[in-house]
């Protein structure tokens, strides 16, 4: 036996992001995979010390083009948790709306790769197929097909259209009846069962102590949802279910998310139904933000997305930590690749849905430093005054 | 070597045929699989667009490799093939052959392989090593299934190993495919052709999204246009040996021209549809169903066919 | 020529041994060298001038003798030409006293006429394997050297039997070897053709005996084992089955039908065995075995055509098969290992030994059109040929010999591919430069890799018409070989030639050449980032069933020697406790011993 | 008595100060009891580790840790000072829970924070990076 | 060359690398290939390899990690070669500009030949960019 290295990345056509992996493997057997990240990270440092908490949206939006709602979403939240800062119930609906519209989009976005990645190009294409009408739905409530803009603090930044209504629940209706049709053809066919059955397990017991979130902890049975466990926007107004499976393969994965899409365009229907009748204004005007520190979290496509903000009562956020859910899910990797095929081992690394635009964010909008005292400030001053005559002095 | 024999060789059934049928088939391939995903799909010169550009564009060579095994591969295996589609096609068409004839084209199938193998790891890639010794794997998976199954017509034929017999037996008797042990073979040399063309769910060695074209990889300029018009000569002369060894072959007259043609097409769609409606598989995947599977059925055509069913 | 002429071929080979071990090194290489090119002369020029058998007494040839006896010297010539230089210079003595030695025993063998004789000379060229497995090298050769002696001289035993089985069956006393003949439906037929057999598979390295050429391969001098397993022994023991199937017995099909099948097992068995080695003489050792098979398959089919093919196969095996190991020899010397995860790479460093092991491995993996696919499509034709005399239940049995057989070579492809990926393409696990072998290794590789083509190409034309037709037609079982409308290579060759040259053309012409890393997704081009080879079938080892058998087989359950020590443990065990110190049982064994001499002696007499 | 209460009275002295928000409860801990508090959370308390966020402010470096108790939606968030700006050093808590190994790799990349017992401390996003950022996170006076 | 550029315009095959950007571009570029668009028809097609390509597709900001893998892989291709941008990123920086992971330059890292700025571009935009450089291939 003679172990050999794998290098997988940075530009390979399993990852569209770069990425690295050393895949350490005994003929074609994966014993051990070595990860390395960090070849999208952008760090916002510098731009983000001009940063407003407006402005921070329309930042964290641009963390990751895929759940580049659920970002926002987080964002937002954790500013009102500061403050405990109420919605209006019509922009609560169009929130939801807009974040299970991306979980569709983003799901089947995943379905279509996935499906690419088993060299099963005409799935891929399909997926994809029916991934365009949710791009119509959200060019025709945001006018745009993917960065939206749609977030505000206390609410959001445009309505829907009324008149658009009608044209919206056609649209649904089409994708419901291929989404249908896409599962079953899935579920029935018997070659791709056997490609992804009993495939890169994540057990129980690991997706717990890696805490993994979203579809790829709730297809190892573990309930985590925070659309359930913590709900906000519109999410306690509607009715939905969460998808729980047992076995922790892809096949499962795929289940849960494929089963996803059916909970979310239920979720969208009542959404826009409520729309119809709901009325009244979509942001509440929050002047100032008072200092404290607040959690928000979103359900995005991945999981669980976590941002945290600390204020010290300016109109920028001292502090700002964003955690995406492959952050977490990654490292399964590490537990589910080994003693599998290599052929096995790189769908499971694309089974967990991995964003490592989102991984490698590390966006952190500083602003001044916390509870500051006078004579710190003075200091700070004075240092900057000084920085600058030798800047002067040495040029 | 008489003026006819480079006339088969380079002309009708040999290299300008299989050519440019290759290409134009391989059009065909491409537009029905993008009709099968809801898309346009190529125009039709567009295999002869790429073949060309890819002459044009620049060979790079890996500095540590093994340079003239690397080209030599491509065209070795070109040669090789031009060869095969020429065999099969004079025997088709004119009815010519030798004796032991199919032992000459199994072993001449291997080159193919050999060629993909050798010219590949002759670069020393991570990737295109794996893919070599997937390629192998394959090759071993297929080839136990495909001697038994080109075995059946030789046994139909009174166990004469010559195209041209198989041809006669089959005029004067009907077609092989007519009988259980003929159906049987048909169908898992059709399954064992998807698996020496490499193509899914058989595209084991050269998965673009698990170790980047495989074997291919390096590759680039004039020996990837060789690659690239290599694969699809195969659908030429594979669909045409299918022919030859079960459907009866060709005869010029009367309907005979249309007949052949759509037995030719008949196959190359079922070949697609299988290719575009399938996963690619694992290769322990792929070893289980050749050698648990697909051995044993092909066995009992062999048995049925030596009882003469 | 006079009868008595071919004692030189046995005089000057073993006076030359005598001479070398008085002489300097440097001489003692000059002589032998010179020795064996006249020998090698000798033998040319004896082929046609045989004596007449009739003439003979203790010596004689006929053509099959003349025949193996021109390739035991053009072996032995060649690969002393690789020897030259490299051996290890504390076994050259030693090394060279043996060489000429061994060659003598071979003519020996070849040469007598008399069965004690034959026997005796057989024995000692045994027992030269045992003297150059001493010389090898590991923790293990001691070990070798014995499993190959008790292994070769065990089956002596059996050759002893057989051989008085047949004479026995004689009605006048005679020891001429021309003599001897059996009828089937003798009672002792089983017993005397099986038990020559076993003898045969043991010298030849057949399944079951073969455990110890793929031991005797890793341990011992590479010169030797290209020298006597894959290429001496190998022309002996399938000599000795030629004989059997058109002298000693009248074949009986079902006979004949067990020795296909005992080929086609050997064929597959071992190279299963031999695609998963770590260790490349290993790997050649138990092919080495495999191709056994098709010379069982093609000779034991009694055929004409497949026995044709069989004997031409073994000629073309020893003549790539040596090529191999002596490619992987000079290899070895250059970079001190033959374990696959130390090389790989090496192709750059040295391009000739490379292409001669490239010409050897297409040609033993029958790859159109060198040598090793003319003989196996022969053996594969004969096959055919006789199957369709055969009932509907034989020509099942006979059809899936024949598929082991065809995919057996796809499995020494297999072999082959891991062969040359590991050791000489793939990537150069960090050492550094290689330089080509010496001129007389690469030039001994040459010249069987010149075999190797000629005999492929030219096939019918010379081989096969000035040698093999000749020996058939002596031994009274030629049929028709006129090989008109058969498969012609050069033909084939020559098309292939064509069509090459114009895509290398096209290639000339549109080539825009640059040098660059290798590509690896961006990432640098490190050493460590590469497939060693080693693990090239683990997913075929891994499936079900074969990992049982993998696994058995690794635990040396299919090796007789093994299971023979076993057995002999646990029956002195039993005869230990036979031994009671007891006066009467003594008596016992005595009474019961005579009886059973008794018994024989009425059986043999009557 | 609700879960936060009760798990304030359970903690008893291995939690200091603390600060209670709607469904969040912010407690200062002391370094020794770090990781005693998050296996309590972790293996006692089923709550999962969403992450830990490092903040640099004048006086400290602070560690603040974000348990989410998924069955009611509560975040439990202990909080680390680290006084020793210059060579800021951490129990870790990876060898309790699995899923802290990046968390605390990050941190150790950007803020420097040396977590002491980690099994295989690390940079995360600048390894091998070919400039080699320098705890990008942590105040540049001069910058 | 003008000949063998007609050519070429008539077969692109595209390689795509991806440095630092926030996806969107990326999936983008990937509708481009599926039904509603389908680029095949324009004889595009994505492939694997670099070794293949005659595009190269850069999206994102290039920061340092990534930018010497870029520049290595750009060597790597067969020329001739052309680079399409995509987005606002590797045009102007978006809004990352100011990080202290990015290179300054795009240009100093990969010469690019045609830019096609959004964020993320319209796949129609994306279109319009190919259909100007066939213009440009075509002379």
């Amino acid at each position: 036996m003679s172990t050999n290295q794998i290098p997988v990345g940075p530009f390979h056509p399993l990852l569209e992001e770069a990425e690295y992996f050393n895949i350490k493997v005994e003929g074609e057997t994966v014993v051990d995979i070595e990860m390395d990240i960090g070849w999208m990270h952008r760090g916002h440092e510098f731009i983000s010390e001009q940063k407003t908490f407006t402005q921070s949206i329309f930042l964290v939006e641009r963390i990751c083009g895929i759940c580049s709602t659920s970002h926002p979403i987080a964002c937002v939240h954790a500013v009102e948790d500061i403050d405990n800062i109420d919605i209006p119930l019509r922009a609560r609906y169009i929130r939801t709306l807009i974040g299970e519209l991306e979980r569709i989009h983003s799901h089947l976005l995943w379905l279509g790769l996935a499906g690419h990645f088993i060299g099963y190009d005409t799935l891929w294409m399909w997926a994809w197929k029916y991934r365009e009408p949710v791009l119509q739905m959200f060019e025709i409530i945001s006018g745009n097909r993917n960065h939206y803009g749609m977030m505000r603090v206390g609410g959001v930044a445009r309505d829907v259209d009324p008149d658009a209504l009608p044209a919206l629940l056609k649209i649904l209706d089409e994708i419901d009846a291929k989404m249908e049709m896409i599962a079953k053809a899935a579920n029935d066919d018997p070659v791709l069962k056997s490609r992804l059955k009993g495939v890169g397990v994540l057990s129980h017991r690991d997706a717990i102590d890696y805490c993994a979130v979203g579809p790829t902890a709730r297809a190892s049975g573990v309930k985590t949802d925070v659309r359930k466990d913590e709900p906000t926007d519109a999410y306690d107004l509607v009715d939905f279910e969460v998808i729980v499976t047992q076995a922790g393969d892809v096949y499962d994965k795929t289940v849960v998310r494929l089963l996803e899409i059916m909970e979310s365009s239920k979720i969208i229907r009542q959404c826009l139904e409520k729309l119809r009748s709901v009325s009244g204004p979509i942001v509440n005007n929050v002047k100032e933000i008072s200092p404290g520190e607040g959690i928000g979290r979103y359900e995005a496509p991945r999981g669980e997305v976590f941002h945290y903000m600390r204020s010290d009562g300016s109109n920028r956020p001292i502090r700002h930590k964003v955690r995406a859910p492959s952050f977490v899910n990654i490292p399964t990797f590490t537990a589910s690749c080994k003693g599998i095929p290599l052929a096995d081992a790189l769908i499971t690394l694309a089974s967990v849905d991995p964003c490592y635009c989102c991984t490698e964010r590390a966006i952190r909008v500083v602003g001044h430093a916390e509870q500051a005292e006078s004579i710190d400030l003075l200091r700070l001053s004075r240092e900057k005054t000084e920085r600058i005559r030798r800047t002067i002095h040495g040029a | 070597m008489s003026l006819l024999t480079l006339f088969y060789l380079l002309i009708f059934p040999g290299l300008l045929f299989t050519a440019v049928l290759g290409l134009s088939v391989g059009w065909v391939d491409r537009k029905l699989s993008a009709r099968f995903q809801f898309r346009v799909g190529p125009p039709f010169f567009q295999n002869f667009y790429d073949f060309i550009k890819l002459l044009g564009k620049e060979t790079l060579i890996v500095r540590d490799s093994v340079q003239s095994l690397f080209i030599a591969a491509p065209l070795i295996a070109f040669a090789a093939l031009v060869c095969i589609s020429a065999l099969i096609g004079v025997a088709l068409f004119f009815g010519a052959s030798f004796i032991g004839d199919l032992y000459v084209l199994m072993y001449l199938l291997m080159v193919y392989s050999v060629m993909v193998i050798l010219g590949g790891s002759a670069t020393g890639n991570v990737y295109s090593s794996i893919g070599a010794g997937r390629e192998m794997k394959l090759l071993l998976a297929d080839e136990l299934a495909f001697i038994l199954v080109c075995l059946v017509p030789i046994v139909k034929a009174g166990y004469e190993i010559r195209l041209s017999e198989i041809l006669s037996a089959q005029q004067l008797g009907g077609a092989f495919i007519a009988s259980p042990s003929g159906i049987l073979a048909f169908l898992i040399a059709l399954i064992c052709i998807q698996a020496k063309m490499a193509l899914p769910p058989f595209n084991i060695p050269e998965a673009e999204t698990e170790i980047v074209e495989g074997p291919f990889m390096e590759y680039s300029g004039p020996p990837l246009a060789f690659w690239k018009l290599n694969h699809f000569m195969m659908y030429v002369f594979y669909p045409f040996l299918l022919i030859l060894l079960f459907l009866g072959g060709f005869s010029a007259g009367g309907w005979g021209v249309l007949w052949f043609i759509l037995k030719y097409l008949l196959i190359v769609v079922v070949m697609i549809i299988i290719k575009n409606t399938n996963p690619r598989v694992r290769i322990d995947t792929a070893l289980h169903f050749f050698w648990n599977i697909a051995f044993p059925v092909s066995l009992v055509a062999l048995i049925l066919a030596v009882l003469g069913v | 020529m006079e009868p008595s002429a071919l004692i030189y071929f046995l005089v000057i080979p073993a006076a030359v041994s005598l001479i070398n071990l008085l002489l300097p090194v440097r001489a003692a290489k000059a002589l032998t060298v010179i020795a064996l090119l006249y020998l090698l002369v000798r033998s040319i020029h004896s082929l046609s001038h045989l004596p007449l058998l009739s003439e003979c007494g203790l010596w004689g040839a006929d053509r099959l003798a003349a025949f193996v006896l021109l390739f035991v010297h053009i072996l032995s010539l060649v690969i002393l030409v690789f020897s030259l230089k490299g051996v290890r210079s504390e076994i050259q003595r030693a090394f060279f006293v043996l060489y000429p030695l061994t060659v003598a025993f071979c003519n020996g063998v070849l040469l007598s006429q008399h069965t004690i004789a034959f026997i005796i000379f057989w024995g000692l060229s045994g027992l030269s394997l045992y003297f150059f497995a001493l010389m090898g090298q590991g923790d293990s050769y001691s070990q070798t050297a014995k499993k190959t002696f008790i292994i070769i001289g065990g089956s002596d035993v059996f050759l002893i039997f057989g051989f008085i089985l047949l004479a026995a069956r004689l009605p006048v006393k005679e020891w001429n070897l021309s003599a001897l003949q059996m009828q089937s439906g003798d009672p002792l037929y089983y017993l005397a053709f099986f038990s020559l057999l076993i003898a045969v598979l043991a010298k030849a390295g057949g399944f079951p005996l073969h455990s110890w050429v793929p031991d005797f391969s890793k341990t011992s001098p590479i010169e030797s084992t290209a020298f006597l397993p894959s290429s001496l022994d190998k022309l002996l023991g399938i000599f000795l089955l030629a004989r059997m199937m058109t002298a000693f017995f009248a074949v009986e099909l079902i006979v004949k039908m067990i020795i296909i099948s005992i080929g086609a097992i050997t064929v597959v068995g071992a190279v299963m065995m031999a695609i998963m080695q770590p260790n490349a003489r290993r790997l050649l050792g138990y092919s080495t075995v495999s191709q056994v098979g098709y010379m069982l398959m093609g000779v034991g089919s009694g055929n004409p055509i497949a026995f044709a093919g069989g004997l031409f196969h073994m000629v073309n095996h020893t003549l790539y098969k040596s090529n191999l190991f002596l490619s992987l020899g000079s290899v070895e010397k250059q970079t001190g290992s033959s374990e696959f995860r130390d090389l790989g790479g090496i192709a750059k460093g040295m391009p000739l030994t490379f292409l001669m092991a490239l010409i050897g491995s297409l040609a033993i993996s029958g790859i159109p059109p060198f040598s090793g696919f003319y003989s196996k499509w022969m053996i594969y034709q004969g096959l055919l040929e006789q199957t369709k005399t055969l009932p509907a239940g034989y020509q099942i049995w006979m059809l899936i010999c024949l598929l082991l057989a065809i995919f057996g070579s796809a499995l020494t492809l297999a072999c082959f591919v891991k062969f040359l990926h590991a050791v000489f393409l793939g990537r150069n696990p960090g050492r550094e430069k290689i330089h080509e072998a010496p001129a007389n290794q690469w030039l001994a590789t040459g010249i069987f890799a010149l075999f190797c083509i000629v005999f492929g190409l030219f096939a019918a034309a010379l081989p096969l018409k000035r040698l093999i037709i000749p020996v058939l037609a002596e031994l009274g079982i030629a049929a028709d070989l006129s090989l008109i409308g058969y498969y012609d290579p050069l033909l084939l060759t020559g098309l292939f030639a064509i069509v090459f040259l114009i895509g290398w053309v096209v290639y000339r012409a549109t080539r825009v050449v640059r040098y660059d890393e290798i590509y690896l997704g961006g990432m640098a081009a490190e050493t460590r980032f590469r497939v060693s080879g080693v693990d090239f079938y683990r997913e075929i080892r891994q499936m079900p069933l074969l990992q049982t058998i993998y696994t058995a087989a690794e635990k040396k359950y299919c090796d007789i020697y093994e299971l023979g020590s076993k057995g002999t443990f646990f029956f002195s065990g039993i005869l230990q406790k036979l031994h009671p110190g007891l006066l009467q049982w003594y008596l016992f064994y005595i009474l019961l011993g005579l009886l059973l001499l008794l018994l024989i002696t009425i059986n043999i007499g009557g | 008595m609700d879960k936060m209460d009760q798990f304030i009275v359970d903690m008893g002295d291995l939690i200091g100060k603390t600060v209670r928000k709607k469904k969040r409860l912010y407690f200062q801990v002391k370094q020794e009891n770090l990781r005693q508090v998050a296996g309590i959370l972790f293996n006692r308390m089923k709550c999962r580790l969403s992450t830990a966020t490092a903040t640099e402010t004048f006086h400290h470096i602070e560690v603040l840790y974000h348990f989410s108790h998924d069955a009611t939606g509560d975040y439990f968030c202990p909080r680390i000072l680290i006084d020793d700006k210059k060579n800021p050093r951490v129990d870790s808590i990876a060898p309790v829970i699995k899923g802290a190994e990046w968390i605390e790799r990050e941190m150790f990349d950007f803020w420097g924070i040396d977590f002491v017992g980690h099994p295989h401390l690390q940079r995360l996003l600048a390894k091998d990076h070919p400039q080699g950022l320098d705890q990008p996170l942590r105040f540049r006076r001069d910058r | 060359m003008g000949w063998y550029n007609k050519r070429l315009a008539k077969s692109i095959w595209v390689f795509h690398i991806s440095g630092s950007p926030c996806n969107n571009c990326d999936i983008e570029i990937l509708d481009l290939l599926t039904p509603r668009y389908d680029l095949e028809r324009m004889g595009i097609k994505l492939v694997g390899s670099i070794r293949h390509a005659d595009v190269l597709l850069v999206t994102g900001i290039f920061n340092q990690k990534v930018a010497p893998k870029i520049a290595h892989i750009y060597k790597q291709a067969p020329k001739p070669i052309f680079v399409v941008a995509i987005g606002t990123c590797p045009t102007s920086g978006c809004c990352f500009k100011d990080s202290y992971n990015i290179t300054a330059k795009r240009e100093d890292v990969i010469p690019i030949d045609l830019y096609i700025p959004g964020c993320p571009p319209k796949p129609e935009s994306m279109i319009e960019g190919v259909a100007k450089l066939v213009e440009v291939l075509n002379g």
